[in-house]
């Protein structure tokens, strides 16, 4: 689904993300980990194409999308949420999952003639949908700003479900989260892959990482380190030493 | 009551001006340009109807375009740049533009005199309105209407998605881009329909001054186009009307009776207004 | 329309037969704030001394032989255009019978295109209104329309005077250059218009000029030009803050023209308190000095009121007397109900005067409605202007 | 070939006031991140107090007349502050744009308020001084101006870089947050900021007024122009770049003023300024690309 060929960036001298290959897989959760600094947030922002890259290529369904500006490469599918949640404070609920809607099919159903057909009327259920899925339903009108924390997280979420990705490119979602919240998130996510979305998860909390996950790989310094089933990744001491810190059993 | 219809002309006039600014400010961008797509439309449609004898309709509509042409040939670059630099780039533009105008001639004789702008001199005797039997209070309504037409266009945009994108612009340019906001088409889209707005806001200053020069588009025209929505609020198009009201109708010409103190207070109330109300005078709580 | 400001001024009629008293109004209008604030200032102040002295001899004799008040108010239009629009819009709305003013060229021409530009033209709906203007200098511009009015010195002719004298005086000055503020649309016309033109008609070469904006602050290029040239005469197209400013870096560089000529408004206060020292010697044509008996008096009126007696302010002083001339003459009904027809009236008044009574002479009015005001030569000296030539 | 240099030489020389206005507007940038427009203003403002010693005793020596600004530019500072920072949500930065535009008209329209609007003269140091060199001259008075410009510079950035205010200050313009957990109080650095760009504005007016000769409220739209112009080419919040900026710009703006005319001559310090947006938007010493 998404390859990932010596991918690398460099700020001045800082190499943050240095000649990463990286093979993700249709319909899998995979998980991106690795200690701060070590290059995770700045690879979803290359993936997404905030950043220009400084080498390497970026398949997407055999695809190059090296030169692709942001909006293009969300409407060929890869949708993602912020690790500091950056929603639209002053817009309300309903209307930050309506701006959202940038898939080519509601893009074709905004043109003239297909307003007519009822195409409106289906945009609205789908945030309706959407509304439904994360739990907001009735907040629909109330600014995004005003949300609670974990609301916002929520509503993140189906932002960027609202662009039908194929792709979900989660950075840090669980992060603030209580056990019980980060329980209902893993049934979140478990339920979207169930929908065919491949999602792509950096996480730092091992407990949602090692539950999901049907596949990890482990940066450090923007380099892969290891790469593994969750198991063969616990039980790697290379990361144990790199993440976890020399002191970790 | 000429004098009232006068006033709300240049209301009118002030408050498309105003709108001008306002949808370029809903996507996050201080355009200090907007003084000179008002003197674009005001030269464009001037010299269509002084010199090329054009009526005032096609005129005002081919001001428009050009302001919107203007406008959309500085989105692009401007787009390259964001937050103080765009202010100053667009500063630096508009006074580019003036000094253009400044440095402009382009006269042909018509009867005994002379018309067409003069550089440094201006443009004189735009006279359309008065020379084809247009009362102060048909002015009024010829102005109006446009103003109308315009704050219905605008409002109807803040209605529908494509307002809702132009605000989720304004709030975070990143995030807006990431749920497939094509950023480049949304500031520029704004800009252009900005610079339409002026452009007709100029064609119609032209033709109710009829005399028009370089120094009408400095800086401070430039500052209180974007004066009049911050002053008022962004929350909707009323704002910039009620500010404009407020700027024009009561520290302009409500306070004229006070003479001397009436500059002194201008400031000062600006001062106090934002201090007390920074979300803009016409805000609804809310967010 | 019509007929609201008819019922307008009827209400306003039936609200003043009570005070008893007649009035008619004179309105007054000009820039109070901004750099040239001191213009509406002295207006203001030479227009009520002027209505004071008016009223204390008994007032205005209307048709019906009864004395009617002047009452004078003052607008500030800030020197902008459309400030100055709705000054004249408000106060055509009054029952004033006519305003004195504005002050800056640029508010005079489009508030001219706003008039009635042929009386009696009913395709024309422009305001009809009579506007004598007291300041606004710039060269023609009551040709715009019939109901405008101007008693400001005529640049062309004292221009032409003032280089036939320095002709005559001195034979052996051959060359001019100019310094011309290039931003402003009055002191611009002065200098390409007027002061080159006629300094060539005297048997003048004009070598060419050095130009500067408004509110520049470096002279050294223009006058490094200026030391370049070596004329003999250098004139000054420019108001007194830059002018200050290009003469201090002439003192500076050393260039000591052997006559320095200026622009007519800056013959004023505003140059002395600006640097006096660097104008010494400054020759300037100006329609007013205190010369004689009444224009001191009228210096000394004004001066009561707070205002300094200059070219400008003392046109409006002229104006205020020719208005009450002209009021009587045409035998205004000082009637609230029959305003407009008075406007006309003075208007048609104003029209047909051919000379009119000045403080330094009587002035010839022209055709196109403005003046040929009697002048003089002053030059600053000291602290002070004083007259160095009447050229009459 | 003389002409020229003796343009740049003046512009360059004149162009240490940009500078110091310029450093204004970055300083205050630098720490809140906001443009204060009202700044230029305040410089020509604080001169005009300075004229203010002239009044009470007539014959006071220029350089009392200098420091009188400089003290009355620190209180503005101050006043500017707090009309229209202190007490205006950090959320609504177009409210504080909209309030120091109040703000410059009001300071405007003191000045003409309390001089009629007449210019003013104003004292200068070694006005009456000309370095000579065949045809090369220089102008003492700005030569000193230059020299008080670089000096007042000096002392700005010894404060920034050798006082634990300095430290402060620059602390709180790259993390304010982390700066106020540090106990810093950032609105205490903010004011102390505004004094201290006053302070310099005052002394940045008082130069202006000494090398013009004479002040104007004309003076402060254009300047304040020509300010920002220079913050930008300088790049936002670099003090050297602002320096080297004004510099730049008042000798490039006199070479053109030489070759294509005063009325040209600003359309071409605007095209500079797009050049440098469009190729180095940091500003002249911007590093080569930084994080995020």
């Amino acid at each position: 689904m998404l390859e990932l060929k010596g991918v690398t960036r460099h700020f001045g001298g800082v190499r943050a993300v240095d000649g990463l290959d990286l093979l993700v897989p249709e319909g899998c959760i995979f998980g991106l980990i690795g200690p701060n600094g070590s290059g995770k947030s700045t690879t979803v922002n290359l993936i997404t194409g905030l950043f220009p890259l400084t080498a390497g290529t970026i398949l997407f369904r055999g695809e190059r999308l090296d030169d692709l500006p942001t909006h293009r490469r969300l409407q060929k599918g890869i949708a993602r949420t912020f690790q500091n949640i950056r929603l639209f404070g002053r817009l309300t609920v309903w209307q930050n999952l309506w701006v959202a809607q940038n898939s080519p099919e509601d893009r074709a159903r905004r043109s003239f003639f297909a307003r007519w057909l009822g195409g409106r009327r289906r945009a609205r259920d789908e945030i309706a949908h959407l509304l439904e899925f994360s739990g907001l339903a009735h907040k629909a009108d109330e600014f995004a700003a005003n949300l609670s924390f974990g609301e916002q997280r929520r509503l993140e979420l189906a932002r960027a479900l609202a662009a039908r990705p194929r792709l979900l490119l989660l950075d840090e979602p669980a992060a603030g989260m209580n056990s019980e919240e980060i329980g209902q998130l893993r049934e979140r996510i478990l339920a979207l892959r169930a929908r065919g979305i491949t999602i792509l998860l950096i996480e730092h909390v091992m407990e949602l990482v090692m539950g999901v996950t049907d596949r990890i790989a482990v940066l450090n310094f923007g380099q892969k380190i290891a790469e593994g089933s969750p198991a063969e990744i616990q039980a790697d001491p290379v990361v144990r030493k790199a993440y976890l810190g020399g002191g970790a059993t | 009551m000429d004098f009232y219809f006068g006033l709300i002309q240049l209301i009118g006039v002030h408050t498309l001006l105003g709108l001008s600014a306002y949808i370029v400010l809903l996507t996050g961008q201080v355009s200090l340009a907007q003084a000179a797509f008002y003197a674009i439309g005001a030269y464009v449609s001037g010299m269509l109807t002084v010199l090329a004898e054009w009526h005032i309709v096609p005129a005002l509509a081919v001001g428009g375009l050009a302001g919107a042409a203007a406008a959309c040939a500085v989105g692009f670059p401007a787009l390259r740049v964001k937050g103080l630099m765009l202010v100053i780039a667009t500063l630096a533009f508009g006074e580019g533009v003036r000094i253009f105008f400044f440095n402009f001639d382009y006269q042909i004789a018509k009867g005994d005199i002379k018309v067409g702008p003069l550089g440094g001199e201006g443009f004189r005797q735009i006279r359309f309105f008065p020379e084809n039997g247009w009362t102060t209070f048909d002015v009024m309504l010829f102005i109006w209407l446009f103003v109308v037409l315009v704050m219905a266009l605008l409002w109807w945009f803040d209605r529908s998605r494509y307002g809702a994108v132009l605000r989720a612009v304004g709030e975070d340019e990143v995030a807006a881009q990431s749920v497939g906001v094509n950023l480049t088409a949304v500031k520029v889209s704004a800009m252009t329909v900005g610079g339409a707005i002026a452009g007709i806001a100029g064609c119609l200053y032209a033709h109710y001054t009829t005399h028009i020069e370089h120094a009408s588009f400095n800086v401070l025209v430039a500052t209180f186009a974007i004066a009049y929505p911050i002053v008022g609020g962004l929350q909707s198009v009323f704002g910039t009307l009620a500010a404009v009201v407020f700027v024009q109708g009561f520290l302009v010409e409500g306070l004229r009776e006070l003479g001397d103190w009436r500059n002194l207070l201008f400031g000062a109330l600006i001062v106090l207004a934002m201090n007390l109300r920074p979300q803009g005078l016409f805000w609804r709580r809310g967010a | 329309m019509k007929k609201l400001a008819l019922a307008v001024a009827l209400a306003l009629a039936a609200g003043g037969t009570l005070a008893q008293e007649k009035t008619v109004r004179i309105s007054g209008f000009g820039a109070k704030t901004g750099p040239v604030r001191s213009f509406g200032i002295n207006s203001e102040a030479a227009m009520l001394a002027a209505a004071d002295l008016i009223n204390k001899g008994g007032g205005v004799r209307l048709a019906d032989g009864s004395k009617a008040r002047i009452v004078v108010d003052f607008y500030d239009d800030a020197c902008n255009a459309e400030q100055g629009i709705s000054v004249i819009r408000r106060i055509a709305g009054t029952d004033a019978l006519v305003a004195i003013g504005p002050t800056c060229s640029n508010v005079a021409e489009p508030l001219f295109g706003i008039l009635q530009k042929k009386v009696d033209d009913p395709g024309d709906t422009g305001l009809q209104f009579p506007v004598f203007t007291d300041v606004a200098i710039k060269i023609g511009l009551a040709r715009i329309s019939e109901w405008a009015f101007r008693n400001v010195p005529n640049e062309m002719t004292m221009y032409s005077s003032l280089f036939y004298w320095l002709r005559q005086k001195y034979p052996d000055l051959k060359t001019v250059w100019g310094g011309v503020e290039e931003d402003f649309a009055h002191s611009r016309t002065t200098w390409h218009v007027v002061m080159k033109d006629r300094a060539t008609a005297n048997n003048f070469q004009v070598l060419g000029e050095s130009k500067w904006l408004l509110a520049d602050t470096n002279f050294a290029t223009q006058v490094r030009e200026m030391k370049k040239a070596n004329a003999d005469i250098i004139a000054i197209s420019a108001h007194p803050f830059s002018m200050c400013g290009a003469l201090k870096e002439m003192q500076r560089q050393g260039v000591k023209p052997k006559v320095l000529v200026g622009l007519t408004s800056s013959s004023s206060l505003e140059t002395l308190q600006g640097c006096a020292k660097q104008a010494q010697g400054m020759i300037i044509p100006t329609s007013f000095a205190p010369v004689n008996k009444e224009a001191k008096f009228a210096a000394e009126q004004t001066a009561k009121f707070k205002g300094t007696a200059d070219l400008h302010s003392m046109a409006a002083w002229e104006n205020m007397f020719i208005l009450k001339q002209v009021m009587e003459s045409e035998r205004i009904s000082g009637d609230k109900s029959q305003i407009q027809a008075d406007r006309r009236k003075i208007r048609d008044g104003l029209a047909k005067l051919k000379v009119t009574k000045g403080l330094l002479g009587d002035t010839k009015r022209t055709d196109d409605r403005e003046a040929d005001k009697p002048y003089l030569f002053v030059q600053a000296r000291g602290n002070e202007w004083v007259v160095l030539h009447n050229p009459l | 070939m003389l002409d020229f240099l003796q343009a740049v030489s003046d512009g360059v020389l004149f162009g240490a006031t940009y500078a110091l206005i310029g450093i204004g507007f970055t300083l205050v940038f630098g720490v809140m991140h906001k443009i204060n427009m009202a700044y230029a203003a305040a410089s020509i403002g604080a001169a005009y107090s300075g004229l203010l010693l002239l009044e009470v005793m007539a014959g006071a020596p220029p350089a009392a007349v200098f420091a009188c600004a400089f003290l009355a530019g620190g209180l503005l500072g101050w006043v500017v502050y707090l009309a229209c920072f202190h007490f205006i949500p950090l959320s609504h930065p177009l409210a504080t744009l909209m309030s120091t535009v109040g703000m410059l008209l009001l300071i405007d329209e003191v000045v003409v308020h309390a001089t009629d609007g007449m210019p003013q003269n104003y004292p200068a140091m070694f006005d009456d001084v000309m370095l000579h060199a065949g045809e090369f001259t220089l102008r003492g008075d700005l030569l000193l101006v230059f020299g008080v410009c670089v000096a007042a510079m000096a002392c700005l950035l010894a404060l920034l870089y050798r006082t634990r205010l300095g430290l402060a200050t620059r602390a709180v313009s790259q993390q304010p947050i982390a700066a106020q957990l540090c106990g810093i109080q950032v609105a205490q650095v903010n004011a102390i900021t505004f004094v201290i760009t006053g302070l310099l504005g005052g002394l940045a007016g008082a130069m202006i007024g000494a090398s013009v000769g004479t002040l104007s409220p004309l003076l402060s739209g254009p300047l304040t122009v020509k300010g920002l112009v220079v913050t930008v080419i300088g790049g936002l919040g670099s003090i050297p770049g602002a320096i080297v900026a004004g510099l730049l710009v008042g000798g490039f703006e006199n070479v053109f003023q030489l070759y294509r005319g005063v009325t040209e001559r600003d359309l071409y310090v605007m095209l500079l300024l797009f050049a440098f947006l469009v190729f180095r938007p940091g500003g002249i010493f911007a590093p080569r690309g930084g994080r995020d």
